[in-house]
């Protein structure tokens, strides 16, 4: 909406002529962002740049992008999700019932993602059928689910997940951790769904203008239920790859989630104000705070100035992201 | 029932807004092959009509038959199967999306068993539909690049994507030139040779003229009359539309010797260069040029909405160099934007809010507003610029789109300003709210304001100015004065001279 | 009246839980309709459950009316206060606060106070007016991890995860901890981080900490959700040999854990047996008994070694022996 | 956005034809919900409806109000403000820290309050000058102002706040707690702000359609800047009333406040597109909020449940005002 015209068309040439078709100009000044912070780190700290640990930095960011891809859809769209905590954090809990009660795996899997993707559903119908503000409707997602995650397991984590399902998750396929080909997997996926089918147009088009949408036959509704089932049921991903990870679903996964996510999308180009964001500037976006968090653990920063650097930096990659896309 | 020889029958449609009977009862009917106008003030109740035909409204009585049967679509898809396609008077677009991906929107052109979009045939078949309109817009670029006409070239073409039986057309051509226009009468001819039939509104009546056999007229929400125009005067269509006799006023001049503002040589680094000229006490300067000459880009610079590079503006013979609109609003410089919905409307503020902005400080005393006083001065305004409904308290939202630009030009004369910049300023608006538009740019003459008006519609220019200034391609071509001012001179300077880009200043007529 | 700001873990008016019957008899019966109300932190640790249970537990030893409630989540610290005033309205005789931060439950107090309703301050942050305090040496659950690196290894790098910045709780263990390490040369703490309470933050950071120090020995986690978590981090290293993990709280997860190896440790500090305390606590207060202002409640390292001693479900029991210890 | 012109045509003739001047039809649907709530716990609690119970409910909720107020402006001109929390917290640290050096309580609350508003000045500058979205800007804000608190505390409260101040907090006029008369005078002093003042018109028209405001001669950058800096402000003001009561300044201050204040401002009208909000809807959906928690407590509902409770009810009460508005 600030966007000088000028920007925009900047953009699109830039987006047209001399870079790759996956990665457009906005996307390149999150690259850029990324590369500077990487950069400080590695010259303040030698472990950081070394294999082992940028594997072990996509892998602590596979999470966050896993759950930031389906808000960028959300967010796309026009909406917002704020209840992909609890979401991811009632699939975990009831994957986690399923299989530690014998349940096959692919079902208790089916099961997870099943019930992450319900919660999407019921999110997305009170949105598109209700006409209820999203932000107000996840808002009390986020209580709904947490709650019935906490209830139905009295607040206790489950242990005892199966340890075939957990060996998947911690095993790696040719060097890289698994949690991140299934991450990297999906990305692509979303990036043919959103640049490349009907659906991603839809998505595009619902968040851009959805009176022009509806008018035009957008199935709009059902567009906008989609996304947050989608974002139910990455956050039931995310749930099925910590649950591995961690060996537990815990009721109380994902506390503020969401803000993570937000600021990965955003950070990547997402508005939100709708009809903008990208699968590659948000997978950015969630390394850009992965790597953030990883650098300061290695150099030990205490815990308060580990806050204040996370602030500034926020503002510092979003300010770099702003400048190199040309604006005064 | 005799044979049904009509394509569609409209039966006794009805639709209300709170507080507003938009159509009451209404019936018509449109042949196969036929170009039939809807015509009326702003107001009257077509856009509604066509919103209901393309089933965007819902209709509160009545129903509609195509070829005799009846259809009740429950969504513009619907409609679109049912065999009506719509231009919209407002453009209804997709900001991100290319111009090929927002004429295929909801309908695209499938590949890989229908997973994926075919965005190449699209371009293909969007280019070829284009091809018609105005070959020079790339269907592969984002639409909001384009310019407002060349977009809305682009609503024209989705209506053509499906072989619909009805497009009905709601003022297809308020932002096209003449030209632009040629070629779309001509495809109407071709669509209508093929049998299809067309409902066009369009507040220019030598368009509805040329282009449609038959026309109905509307008047607030009910209907007139069904009309053969061949056998109908303007003058008798106008007196039915507005339910009296509309005479045409002399343009007089009120011009003094008094500079009022002076602009010296401003550019703004990409389009517009060196342009300089002088506005006069009490003057009316057209402002002509083709779409895409530079026009409202040179407006924006002097309202102070971008930023000049070079130049200098002087009012009175002060220097100003003005770093947003409300710098150049305090120094008496006011701009009816072109893009109304975009730039000038905040849509769910009434109209009186709408109309304060600028001048709060004169609508408030020790800091608050006082709203009984600016609901009396705004509802006065608003009665000698005839708004309809006559209610300063709606939302400007829900007005007819020229009974909101009555609201934003209500702004400037609540404001004041002693400058007028006028873009566009009667796109979109009835043959009755016109010429009291045209009155009032006499009166505010007059009173002594200094007023551009850019329009891409001759008469228009030739009407209401003392001088004609005419850009071409970012530069000030020429300016035309006395009996020097006839449309062969504008055109002439109008036009480029060459394909390549002459940046020197062609010299001045005779 | 004018009670000098308490630190519950310096405090000389105490009194150990054991020296309560000794000192003032048996918990004295309370009246027929004496009802107590609980304010914890949170109910999605089992910590605090635990600590209800016990409540519980003495409370239906004699027959108190009892209700047991907590904001939502923790950190919520206005709807802890909102919870703690709500039941003052309904008029509880004593009331049981286990604030999120020193002074968020300030205004309950002083209400409770000018009504004359005792209020205990049970574990954690410390509210500097409050008249009565009961639970364990936050500090020390530290230093007991400390001592345990001290004694069982010959020394190295150690690393603390550290609960939410700012909480009284994990200042106080992670101060305990550090400080006690760096007084012997050999043991050094190279890392403290934060994981604000999180399983999955304190997997992380004890991933990113063992990639810089590979060579690390062990950890001290502020409370055993976030142990679990490096737990796992530990063994996807395959570092499980070389690195301890220690937690606090002694949660069954944790007991769970320690049995099957993976855990090296933690800080038990007996949730529901301090419950149990604190509610007799209040029913001697009720009855006008005037105690010291804190009473310690027991803690102790638990390991591998010592597990079965204290893996015992009944209190009763377990307070036997606790007192023969 | 997602309104039906329908709608909106419904609100506006419904505001000027049977209702009082200050209250529009929104604002009916949301007193609706309110009393519907109200009527329930009522029923099922005798303690409820007494009048020392509903001072207490005003006082709780007085705090998110305050917030909230400033929220609900910072919403109607198109942003969200995620740090009010933190900046409440830095501001009672710098009050209580200028109250324990001895500078008079008049000097100290203003300091309070200039920090405050100096949190707010900063994020409305990145916002209107940097052109960064209020979300991540707001988001960056969240870390830094708690981390300056911190760090400028060390971690520990600021205890000594004088007696004289904490009496007055903790004191009432006529039988009112004086929490409930500051936020109510405020709440009064803004409905004029928004509803009669230049400024209340620019919010609304910024929030609106920002480029046609820009173009109208709206200040814009100084009105977006300006809703950040009373946001600032009011979380100050919050802070203050909060420390009264507290008898400390905590830098952990004002943890979620900014969920509570948003859920209040949406639940009272506020969309988070901009351009709409109200003053009476929001200290309705704070009181609200507020009679939730005092009810389930009343009633002894556990925490799991409670949080069930308030999921539920934050959606049910968006329903009920949405179809006390007429729509199907
Ligand atoms: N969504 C709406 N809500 C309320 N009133 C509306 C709405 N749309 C149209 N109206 C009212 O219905 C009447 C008819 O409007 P309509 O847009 O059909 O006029 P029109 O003939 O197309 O005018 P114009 O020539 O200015 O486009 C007007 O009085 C208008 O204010
Ligand atoms: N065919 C075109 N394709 C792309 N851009 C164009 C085209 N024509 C014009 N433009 C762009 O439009 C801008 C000039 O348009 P401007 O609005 O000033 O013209 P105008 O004379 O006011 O036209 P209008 O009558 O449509 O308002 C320039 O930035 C120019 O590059
Ligand atoms: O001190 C408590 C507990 O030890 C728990 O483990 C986490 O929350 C802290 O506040
Ligand atoms: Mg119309
Ligand atoms: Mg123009």
């Amino acid at each position: 909406m600030t966007n000088t015209s000028d920007t925009k068309a900047n953009e699109a040439e830039g987006r047209r002529s001399f870079l790759p078709a996956f990665i457009n100009l906005r996307d390149a000044g999150t690259l850029f962002g990324l590369a500077l912070i990487l950069i400080v780190f590695a010259v303040l700290n030698p472990v950081f740049m070394t294999a082992p640990n940028v594997l072990n930095i996509l892998q602590q960011s596979s999470i966050n992008a896993c759950i930031a891809l389906g808000m960028t859809f959300v967010i796309i769209s026009g909406g917002i999700d704020l209840s992909v905590g609890p979401a991811a954090a009632i699939s975990a809990v009831a994957g986690a019932a399923l299989m530690t009660a014998g349940v096959p795996l692919p079902v208790a899997l089916l099961g997870a993602m099943g019930t992450g993707m319900l919660c999407g559903l019921f999110n997305g119908c009170l949105i598109a059928f209700a006409g209820l503000q999203p932000f107000i409707v996840t808002l009390g997602g986020l209580s709904l689910y947490r709650a019935l995650a906490l209830i139905f397991t009295g607040g206790n984590p489950i242990f005892g997940i199966p340890t075939e399902f957990r060996a998947f998750i911690n095993g790696d396929l040719l060097g890289v951790p698994v949690p991140v080909v299934i991450v990297g997997l999906i990305a692509l996926l979303l990036w043919i769904v959103l640049n490349r089918t009907p659906f991603g147009e839809y998505i595009l088009a619902v968040g851009g203008n959805q009176e022009a949408a509806r008018i035009a036959g957008v199935p709009v509704a059902r567009t906008r239920i989609t996304v947050y089932v989608m974002s139910g049921g990455l956050a039931a991903v995310a749930a099925l790859i910590l649950m591995g990870r961690l060996g537990a679903a815990d009721p109380t996964m994902g506390n503020l989630w969401e803000l993570d996510a937000i600021a990965a999308a955003a950070i990547g180009g997402a508005s939100l104000m709708g009809g903008k964001g990208s699968v590659v500037g948000t997978l950015l976006g969630a390394v850009i705070l992965g790597s953030l968090r990883n650098g300061l653990t290695l150099m030990n920063v205490q815990a308060f100035y580990q806050l204040l650097a996370t602030g500034i930096i926020i503002i510092v990659a979003m300010l770099i992201d702003r400048a190199t896309r040309g604006r005064a | 029932m005799a044979t049904d020889i009509n394509r569609l029958a409209v039966d006794g449609i009805s639709k209300g807004f709170p507080g507003v009977k938009a159509l009451e009862d209404v019936s018509f009917q449109v042949r196969p092959g036929e170009v039939h106008g809807l015509l009326g003030e702003n107001g009257a109740g077509k856009s509604t009509m066509l919103n209901v035909l393309a089933a965007v409204l819902k209709p509160d009585a009545g129903g509609i038959r195509i070829d005799g049967e009846t259809v009740r679509p429950g969504s513009p898809k619907d409609a679109r199967a049912a065999g009506i396609a719509m231009i919209h008077q407002e453009l209804q677009h997709v900001p991100g999306l290319s111009v090929a991906q927002n004429i295929f929107l909801g309908r695209p052109l499938k590949m890989a068993g229908g997973l994926l979009v075919n965005r190449r045939a699209q371009e293909t078949r969007a280019r070829s539909i284009l091809a018609d309109l105005d070959p020079s817009i790339d269907p592969g670029r984002p639409i909001h690049e384009l310019k407002v006409a060349q977009q809305q070239i682009v609503e024209i073409a989705r209506a053509l994507l499906d072989d619909a039986k009805i497009i009905a057309m709601d003022e297809p051509t308020s932002s096209l030139t003449p030209s632009e226009f040629d070629n779309l009468a001509a495809l109407i001819r071709k669509l209508s040779a093929q049998g299809v039939s067309i409902i066009y509104v369009s507040h220019k009546m030598d368009e509805v003229f040329q282009v449609c056999q038959r026309a109905t007229i509307l008047r607030d929400g009910r209907f007139v009359a069904t009309v053969d125009l061949t056998e109908t005067s303007e003058d008798e269509v106008i007196a039915s539309m507005v339910g009296r006799e509309i005479q045409a006023e002399q343009h007089v001049s009120h011009a003094e010797a008094e500079t009022v503002l002076r602009v010296e040589g401003l550019g703004d680094g990409r389009m517009i260069r060196d342009a300089s000229f002088e506005l006069h006490k009490g003057e009316v300067l057209g402002l002509a040029g083709l779409v895409g000459s530079g026009r409202t880009e040179l407006m924006r610079l002097i309202a102070g909405i971008d930023r000049a590079t070079e130049g200098s503006i002087e009012i009175r013979g002060s220097e100003h160099s003005f770093r947003s609109p409300r710098e150049a609003i305090s120094a008496g410089i006011g701009l009816v934007p072109e893009e109304r919905k975009k730039d000038g409307i905040v849509r769910d503020r009434s109209v009186a809010s709408n109309i304060a902005l600028p001048c709060m400080n004169r609508f408030s005393s020790a800091g608050l507003i006082r709203r009984a006083h600016l609901r009396r001065e705004a509802t006065e305004l608003m009665q000698q610029m005839n708004l309809r409904p006559p209610n300063v308290d709606r939302a400007i939202g829900q007005f007819s789109g020229g009974n909101q630009q009555k609201a934003i030009i209500g702004r400037w004369l609540a404001a004041d300003v002693d400058i007028l910049l006028f873009d566009e300023p009667t796109r979109g608006i009835d043959i009755g709210a016109k010429s009291e538009i045209y009155d009032l740019i006499e009166r505010l003459a007059a009173q002594g304001k200094s007023i551009i008006v850019v329009s891409s519609e001759l008469p228009e220019i030739l009407r209401l100015s003392d001088r004609v200034m005419v850009m071409r391609e970012g530069e000030i071509a020429g300016v035309l004065s006395g009996c020097d001012v006839d449309e062969g001179r504008i055109a002439a300077l109008a036009i480029p001279k060459s394909k390549s880009r002459s940046s020197q200043r062609t010299a001045e007529p005779a | 009246q004018d009670l000098p700001p308490l630190n519950s873990d310096t405090e000389v008016d105490r009194i150990d839980w054991s020296q309560l019957e000794a000192e003032f008899g048996p918990v004295p019966a309370p009246t027929e309709d004496a009802s107590v109300g609980g304010v914890s932190k949170t109910l999605t640790n089992e910590y605090w459950r635990s600590l209800g249970i016990g409540y519980k537990n003495v409370a239906d030893e004699y027959g108190v009316d009892f209700a047991y409630q907590a904001a939502p989540s923790e950190g919520d610290q206005l709807a802890q206060l909102s919870i703690a005033e709500n039941m003052l309205l309904q008029g509880y005789d004593a009331l049981l606060f286990s604030p999120q931060t020193d002074n968020n439950l300030q205004p309950a107090l002083e209400r409770a106070r000018s009504q004359d309703i005792p209020v205990v301050n049970v574990n954690d942050a410390v509210i500097p007016s409050v008249e009565h305090y009961v639970g364990n040496v936050q500090r020390d659950n530290g230093v007991r991890v400390a001592q345990w690196f001290i004694e069982n290894t010959d020394g190295g790098k150690v690393a603390v995860i550290e609960g939410q910045p700012g909480v009284f709780a994990a200042g106080q263990r992670t101060d305990g901890f550090t400080t006690t390490i760096n007084e012997i040369d050999g043991l050094e703490v190279v890392a403290s981080v934060p994981a604000n309470w999180s399983r999955e933050e304190a997997y992380n950071a004890a991933s990113t900490i063992l990639q810089q120090h590979p060579d690390l020995i062990g950890f001290y986690a502020n409370n055993d959700g976030m142990a679990l978590g490096v737990v796992e981090a530990v063994k996807a290293a395959d570092l499980q040999e070389q690195v301890a993990v220690f937690g606090t709280d002694g949660i069954s997860d944790a007991y769970d854990s320690i049995r099957a190896g993976d855990l090296t440790g933690t800080v038990d500090s007996f949730p529901v047996l301090t419950g149990e305390v604190a509610m007799e606590v209040a029913l001697r207060l009720l009855d006008g008994q005037d105690l010291p202002r804190v009473v310690a409640t027991p803690q102790a390292l638990i390991t591998s070694e010592n597990i079965e001693q204290y893996s015992i479900e009944d209190t009763a029991a377990l307070r036997e022996m606790l007192l023969a210890e």
